[in-house]
């Protein structure tokens, strides 16, 4: 044989080939867990317990990636040499990222995951997302002031890409109506947060927007307590998992969270029948993005076959009724539009419960619309 | 003839996976200096450490060691040194980084008095730079540390390798006096090369030839025989140091 | 002025923070020879199970005399891992130094894995007392009681790891046995007791510093120990391997350091700051800067 | 050849080489005798840069080679001993001598030519190990040989160097005492009509008796003497500091 | 003056020589040409469509397989190279990461950003990551043993922390940065031509170990050696220790640099990992994995590591390991505790590497043979 020399399926009835890469290990490896309870629920739903569409079977491979965008990529190729035409998953961004040019390269539809960055949006034609973006997260931000007019923002947040956006969508949405919008930013590796609590206690912001990811972040939001930041303004955040919540202790009530989602935070048919099939029963932060994905999957077969431009058009432009509510695959830059709520934490101990204060429809925070790249 | 302290029989030691050692036997008396002597690499040091139980790991040792009933091989070195067996390294081996003090101190054991004095009196030097660092000290310094560690204890057995190598004619005069006196009261297993020392303190050889046993007996009758010597260690009786 | 009280402070108990963390690796590293990859793996047992016996060991708990029960649990539990470790892995390599290395740095991988497999990758929230979560006031500055809580801590480990050294013996063995373990056995000590003891009382710190460095964070989770680790190991550098002292001044450099140039300077220049200080310190002076100088 | 002015090392009060002024003719065999601690290898290891001087100078054919590193030193002809044999312990016996011919032979980097090919090297090397006897273990590893013949591959190591001037610290310790005539007159062969010089320090007297041109007698860092064998032997403070009573 | 040695790094063990190793007579006329055979086969292995359940997803030709042994090609390399200090030389850095990730984001930003051609960004980026380790060699240099491993980290931690400040937005900071393939050559792009970049890989390890097996048996390469045993002994033969250590430093940094830029070529990106000091220290593991100072030991080990990191991930979720106890099937499913047992247990069972099993095994198979 040559050496590119590769089986592909064929026939009517030969199951579809979807390739779930995503964190089964490492860091990720709780949000990889929401995000494939949610697929399976929601592939659950989107064929009616069937699991098939039409009369193929769909038929699941799934493969971790351990956060490493390195393993994803040769995950992502070891599936498109097998005939695989869809890839859902990516939990971190730097997988999506990486796995979204190959997608482009091999024409396959992908599908990414949890994975925040505003940058996936509008990677390429093949690429769409399943979950929400730093922008909506700050678009929710931003309802919290009213009229940002003359307001003082501060935006706390780590250094890198993930700081560097979440700074940038503030001044664009927060400073493009009116705002003052600064910065202050800490290393991600950091343990000491006493120098940046100064730094922010001194701006006196009206809104302190804060954009934090990982296990530093309970010490952060104490000496933001400690230093009296919490009490002297309004400080705003996105609400993580459900085990997270009590690492925010004392800290949580006093904040105003955005949040994605959260087990309770929408009662659509989707949201029922996916608490219904989840192992537990509790919704949390990325089990519609699995759903969700799982509904772009049928969508894209029952439309497109094996043909992945089909897909594409199939998808473009789809407006569905997800976990959140309605969402909308926007056709020009493959942005999900979908609702974000506003909550509020309260509770001790371990048992905490979040509420949502209002909720913001697809429309109202939806990005602006990214050049589509290739 | 009275008990040997020490019997080593049928000693075989293999080091990666050479026969360095091939079955050597001999005795030590219970008093004076028995000379373990040879030529560069017949193992004469690696007999010393077979005995201490010090043989490397990719090492093998057959055979068996007696210090009276007490068989000594397979027993972890510490313990035989706490038993009564001291051992002066043929490379002396202080400890570079501790003071002279802290070497001797090192070497205290418990439930003994150690003879600070003894030690002190015989090489004073050690006393004088007792606060530098051992790494420091002069090549013959070292050696001086090295016997004087031993000696702290009572012992009923010493083993001493080369201890006169890179000694002053002044040092290795002292040297000799000093082993001459301490093997009064202990027996000792001596590995030299200087023949002058050998003459002055041996009362028993054993001369080892390619890892085998090729001599023993009388120290002094081995030095007297021109003969002998010339074959075994390849010098005449005349010729040792002056 | 009360700003740099503050950063003073605090810069102090990151400081003592970092001592913790690197008091047990100096001594392990510089003693008993073994660079401890798997010195963060300690760290997180000291955590976790402090945690644990919070909630279910009988006379511990979160607060009072419950707690320092529930800290001495995980004190144990860490020294006891450590001294599992010297003595079924890093024993039978002694004199091979790359080797242990390697070990250790299986270990750290499969350890902080096994954590993770047993509690999951999430931080969890950690039982501590509620005045640690309070801020007592020092001229007008709010400073964070677990901060001074780190200060008195790393102080007590500073004493009591200094009498060790200077008043007992144990030091002397372990000086001298890092140099020439062979040499040591054969004027009759058993080495192998004093090293498992080295590595007992660098479990021990590390495991405190586990807990009270969660008692800090608030939370538990599987990494914490390897992303203090690093600066640990930079401390325990520029501090001179093996000089507790050495290391208490450089923590001390390092920690207000990088409190002040992350205050006054731009984000991310702390930690610049102080690896440039490592490289400047080991140029100018190799041995680190309480370390004696290498011979020959 | 070799002059030292004024060579003085002090650690921190303590003088442990002192003032010393030393000339070495070409073909001259110096040897350089002291009790233990006089600073013997002190001396050496200033001169041939591996410790700097607090004071003094040192001169070779000359040309003032305090401030060169000691690389530098050797390639202008110096080469030494170790009292501790200090030999290339991972390599083989033939390679460690091999390593010294090519480092004599211009040590610029060769990176793609194969240093087995070099027979010229290959043959100065073997020719040295046959000087001191140790052809036969050439193949060895050297950390595995016996205290002796590591003092034979260290002068084998110089030999490979041709140096014009050289140092040998204590090359009989340890060697067994038939040994001894054969590394005598192996030493002996260096020096004769070629005009090198050696500095040798020894604590064996015959051998420095039968080898030396002159003896310089080191004591506390100073040279207490430096003149013929029979008039240093005869000098009643080296009988006194030095020699004892013979055995 | 001491006769002491200092405390310091020891010398990894040594190789022994070849002339040493008894017992080959039947294969000394062949054994020159084993690397090149082995060359050769893996340069054909793309042309198998041999399946080898349990070992491969899919067959050696397939897609999946090509990348996954092309990453482990360039580890082997990246092994071989960083041997060529740690095995050969008997310097421990921990920072050699440092040029391979130099490699990795100078390959990338300059495609990438800066939109050159890749033969010259690759050529710009071997060049920079060269005088890169030549610069901070002659820095870290002044100092030995564990000074210099860790001064070695330090600059390696610089470079960490500044691709995660992401100036400028230029490295993509934790998110990395997916390679511009627009510009590449279309050989180079797609699932299809991944055995493309398998060749190159291979070229790659080829490259290295030719290099480093020529170094080493070099004059220099001898020189090497001696520093690794005794670095005052070389000075005092008239060698410049500093010098010869500044070549061994700046070729392994080049060739990781070059790793670098193969290995963004097969994964189409750069993702902050390649700067960890963790990749030094799985350097570390391979060549001692494998066996340091050998000549295919670091290759080994390189590529094993490489495999069993990617390939534990699919372990860790197989059925074989989820039908276990859970206890057994927690630790299991985590790929870094199987990866990190097996160092522990290969540091036990393989004293002096891989490479010594052939040894090791040697009284077995003549035991064998006789009967
Ligand atoms: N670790 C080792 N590995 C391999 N061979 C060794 C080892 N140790 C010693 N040998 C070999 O064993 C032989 C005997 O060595 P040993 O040191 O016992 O000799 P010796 O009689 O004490 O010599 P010397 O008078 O030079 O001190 C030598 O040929 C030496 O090369
Ligand atoms: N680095 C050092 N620090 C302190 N003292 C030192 C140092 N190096 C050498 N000395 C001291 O200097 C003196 C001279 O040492 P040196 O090694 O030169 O003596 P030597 O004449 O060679 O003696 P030997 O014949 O015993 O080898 C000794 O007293 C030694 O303790
Ligand atoms: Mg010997
Ligand atoms: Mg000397």
């Amino acid at each position: 044989g040559s050496p590119q020399d590769t089986a592909s399926g064929g026939g009517d009835a030969a199951p579809v080939k979807v390739g779930l890469v995503y964190s089964q290990s490492g860091p990720l490896a709780s949000y990889g867990k929401q995000y494939i309870e949610g697929f399976k629920a929601g592939l659950d739903f989107a064929t009616k317990g069937t699991g098939k569409v039409g009369d193929r079977k769909v038929e699941l491979t799934e493969v971790d990636d351990a956060g490493d965008p390195a393993k994803a990529v040769s995950a992502a190729k070891d599936l498109i040499g097998k005939g695989t035409k869809i890839i859902a998953g990516s939990t971190s961004s730097g997988v999506a990222l990486q796995v979204a040019p190959i997608a482009a390269q091999n024409k396959v539809l992908f599908i990414s995951g949890p994975a925040a960055t505003d940058a996936v949006t509008g990677a390429n034609k093949y690429t769409f997302r399943s979950g929400r973006q730093s922008y909506q997260d700050v678009v929710t931000a931003k309802s919290f002031i009213g009229d940002a007019a003359g307001k003082k923002v501060v935006v706390f947040a780590q250094d890198g890409a993930f700081g560097d956006a979440n700074e940038a969508a503030v001044k664009a949405v927060i400073g493009g109506a009116g705002a003052n919008v600064s910065g202050v930013r800490a290393p991600a590796s950091a343990t000491e947060f006493t120098p940046f609590a100064s730094q922010i206690k001194a701006a006196k912001p009206d809104l302190l927007f804060v954009a934090w990811a990982g296990t530093t972040a309970p010490a952060m939001w104490q000496t933001l307590d400690q230093q009296g930041v919490l009490a002297s303004t309004t400080v705003v955040t996105g609400l993580d998992i459900r085990a997270s919540w009590p690492t925010f202790g004392a800290a949580g009530s006093k904040i105003s969270f955005l949040s994605h989602y959260f087990d309770g935070a929408s009662d659509t048919e989707a949201a029922k029948a996916a608490k219904a099939k989840i192992p537990g029963g509790t919704l949390d932060l990325f089990h519609p993005d699995g759903f969700a994905a799982a509904q772009m999957v049928v969508r894209a077969v029952q439309e497109g076959g094996d043909d992945v431009e089909k897909m594409v058009k199939a998808l473009e432009g789809w407006q569905f009724d997800g976990v959140k509510g309605k969402m909308t695959i926007r056709a020009e830059d493959h942005a999900l539009l979908q609702p974000m709520y506003q909550a509020k934490l309260s509770g001790s101990g371990t048992a905490f419960t979040a509420t949502a204060q209002k909720t913001l429809t697809g429309d109202e925070s939806a990005p602006p619309v990214a050049q589509m790249k290739g | 003839m009275t008990e040997p302290v020490l019997s080593v029989e049928n000693l075989s030691v293999r080091i990666a996976g050479l026969h360095i050692l091939q079955g050597v036997s001999f005795d030590v008396a219970p008093t004076g200096v028995t000379v373990l002597l040879g030529r560069n690499g017949v193992g004469k040091t690696t007999t010393l450490r077979a005995i201490v139980g010090l043989t490397p790991r990719n090492g093998e040792v057959r055979g068996t060691v007696r210090m009276g009933a007490q068989s000594l091989l397979a027993r972890p070195t510490h313990r035989l040194v706490r038993g009564g067996l001291g051992y002066v390294p043929e490379d002396r081996c202080v400890f570079a980084g501790l003071t002279v003090t802290e070497n001797l101190r090192l070497a205290e054991r418990r439930g003994t008095s150690p003879a600070y004095d003894k030690v002190y009196a015989l090489f004073p030097e050690l006393d004088r730079r007792g606060r530098q660092r051992a790494g420091s000290l002069s090549g013959g310094q070292q050696q001086m540390l090295a016997i004087g560690r031993v000696l702290l204890n009572d012992n009923r057995l010493l083993l001493v390798d080369e201890p006169t190598k890179g000694l002053a004619p002044k040092v290795v005069t002292e040297v000799a006096e000093v082993l001459e006196r301490v093997a009064e009261s202990v027996p000792v297993l001596l590995v030299e090369q200087n023949l002058a020392v050998v003459r002055r303190l041996a009362r028993d050889a054993v001369v080892l030839s390619a890892g085998r046993v090729a001599w023993t007996g009388n120290a002094q009758d081995l030095l007297l025989e021109t003969a002998l010597t010339k074959s075994l260690l390849g010098v005449g009786s005349g010729e040792v140091h002056a | 002025m009360s700003t740099v009280i503050l950063l003073t402070l605090t810069g102090l108990g990151l400081a003592a923070l970092y001592f913790l963390v690197a008091s047990g690796l100096s001594l392990v590293f510089g003693l008993a020879d073994v660079l401890n990859f798997a010195h963060g793996l300690f760290l997180g047992v000291g955590a976790y199970a402090t945690w644990w016996a919070a909630g279910n060991l009988p006379g511990a708990g979160s607060d009072g005399l419950g707690f320092l029960v529930a800290v001495a649990f995980g004190v144990l539990a860490g020294s006891a891992v450590a001294v599992l470790v010297e003595l079924v892995l890093i024993r039978p390599l002694y004199s091979r130094t790359i080797e242990q290395v390697l070990v250790t740095v299986g270990l750290s991988l499969a350890g902080v894995a096994l954590l993770q497999a047993t509690w999951g990758a999430d931080a969890r929230p950690f039982p501590r007392p509620e005045w640690t979560r309070d801020v007592t006031s020092v001229l007008g500055a709010q400073v964070p009681n677990a901060g001074l809580l780190l200060i008195v801590a790393a102080a007590v480990v500073l004493g009591a790891l200094l009498a060790f050294l200077r008043f007992t013996r144990y030091g002397l063995i372990i000086r001298a046995g890092v140099e020439n373990r062979e040499m040591v056995t054969a004027l009759g000590i058993d080495v192998r007791k004093a090293f498992t003891l080295v590595f007992a009382i660098g479990g021990a710190a590390a495991a405190l510093a586990g807990a009270l460095g969660s008692v800090y964070f608030g939370t538990v989770s599987p990494g914490q120990g390897g992303s203090l680790l690093i600066f640990a190991f930079i401390v325990v550098v520029i501090g001179g391997m093996g000089s507790v002292v050495g290391s208490a001044y450089a923590a001390v450099a390092v920690g207000l350091l990088q409190q002040f140039v992350n205050y006054y300077g731009t984000s991310g220049l702390g930690d610049l700051c102080v690896v440039g200080l490592l490289a400047v310190v080991l140029l100018l002076r190799p041995q680190g800067l309480a370390g004696k100088v290498a011979h020959a | 050849m070799l002059a030292t002015r004024g060579l003085t090392w002090r650690i921190g009060e303590v003088a442990i080489v002192d003032s010393v002024y030393l000339d070495l003719a070409p073909g001259e065999f110096l040897g350089v005798i002291g009790p233990n601690g006089a600073g013997k290898t002190s001396l050496f290891n200033l001169i041939t840069g591996l410790r700097r001087p607090t004071e003094g100078r040192i001169l070779l054919d000359g040309a003032d080679v305090t401030d060169l590193p000691p690389h530098r030193r050797a390639r202008l002809g110096l080469g030494r001993t170790f009292q501790a044999s200090s030999v290339f312990g991972s390599l083989t016996v033939r390679e460690n001598v091999r390593l010294a011919v090519q480092a004599h032979r211009g040590g610029s980097m060769k990176l793609w030519r194969r240093a087995a090919a070099d027979r010229e090297v290959a043959a100065a090397a073997d020719a040295a190990l046959d000087r001191v006897g140790l052809a036969h273990r050439g193949t060895a590893l050297a950390g595995t040989l016996a205290h002796g013949e590591k003092r034979k591959l260290e002068i084998a190591l110089l030999l490979a160097g041709e140096p014009r001037v050289m140092l040998l610290d204590e090359p009989m310790a340890g060697v067994s005492a038939e040994d001894v005539p054969e590394l005598v007159s192996v030493i002996k062969s260096l020096t004769g009509d070629s005009g090198r010089s050696v500095l040798m320090v020894e604590h064996h007297m015959d051998v420095i008796l039968e080898l030396a041109d002159r003896i310089a007698v080191m004591h506390h860092g100073a040279l207490l003497a430096c003149d013929t064998p029979d008039t240093v032997m005869a000098n009643a403070t080296v009988q006194e500091a030095y020699l004892g009573e013979a055995l | 003056m001491t006769e002491v040695k200092s405390p310091e790094v020891p010398a990894p063990p040594a190789a022994v020589p070849d002339e040493l190793t008894p017992g080959h007579s039947r294969w000394h006329g062949l054994r020159p040409y084993a690397p090149l055979v082995a060359l050769v086969v893996a340069a054909i292995l793309p042309y198998s469509t041999v399946n080898l359940p349990g070992v491969f997803e899919g067959p050696l030709n397939s897609p999946g397989t090509l990348q996954l042994l092309a990453i482990c090609l360039v580890f082997g390399g990246l092994a071989a190279g960083y041997d060529l200090l740690f095995g050969r030389t008997g310097m421990l850095s921990f920072g050699h990461a440092l040029y391979f990730a130099a490699g990795v984001y100078g390959t990338d930003v300059l495609v990438t950003r800066a939109g050159l051609p890749l033969w010259q960004a690759a050529l710009l980026t071997i060049t920079g990551g060269t005088i890169l380790a030549a610069l901070l060699g002659a820095v870290a240099l002044r100092t030995v043993g564990i000074a210099f491993a860790m001064v070695t980290l330090a600059f390696a931690q610089v470079g960490a922390i500044l691709v995660a400040r992401d100036f400028g937005g230029l490295t993509g900071g934790e998110e990395g940065l997916p390679l511009d393939v627009s510009g590449l050559p279309a050989a180079l792009v797609g699932v299809t031509n991944t055995v493309n970049l398998y060749w190159l890989a291979l070229a790659y390890l080829a490259v290295v170990v030719l290099v480093v097996h020529r170094v080493s048996g070099s004059p220099t390469g001898r020189v090497l050696a001696g520093l690794r045993d005794d670095e005052r002994r070389i000075g005092v033969l008239g060698l410049d220790p500093y010098r010869f250590k500044l070549v061994a430093f700046t070729l392994a940094g080049g060739l990781a640099t070059a790793g670098g830029t193969v290995y963004c070529l097969i994964v189409g990106g750069a993702s902050p990992h390649v700067t960890s000091s963790e990749l030094t220290l799985s350097l570390l593991v391979m060549v001692v994995l494998g066996g340091p100072g050998t000549r295919w030991g670091p290759v080994l080990g390189g590529v094993l590591y490489m495999y069993l990191d990617h390939r534990l991930t699919a372990f860790g979720t197989s059925d074989a390991v989820n039908s276990l106890p859970a206890f057994l099937s927690h630790p299991l499913s985590q790929p870094l505790f199987v990866l990190g047992t097996v160092f522990i247990l290969a540091v036990y069972f393989f004293p002096g590497g891989l490479a010594s099993l052939r040894t090791r095994l040697t009284p077995l198979t003549t035991a064998l043979r006789r009967r």
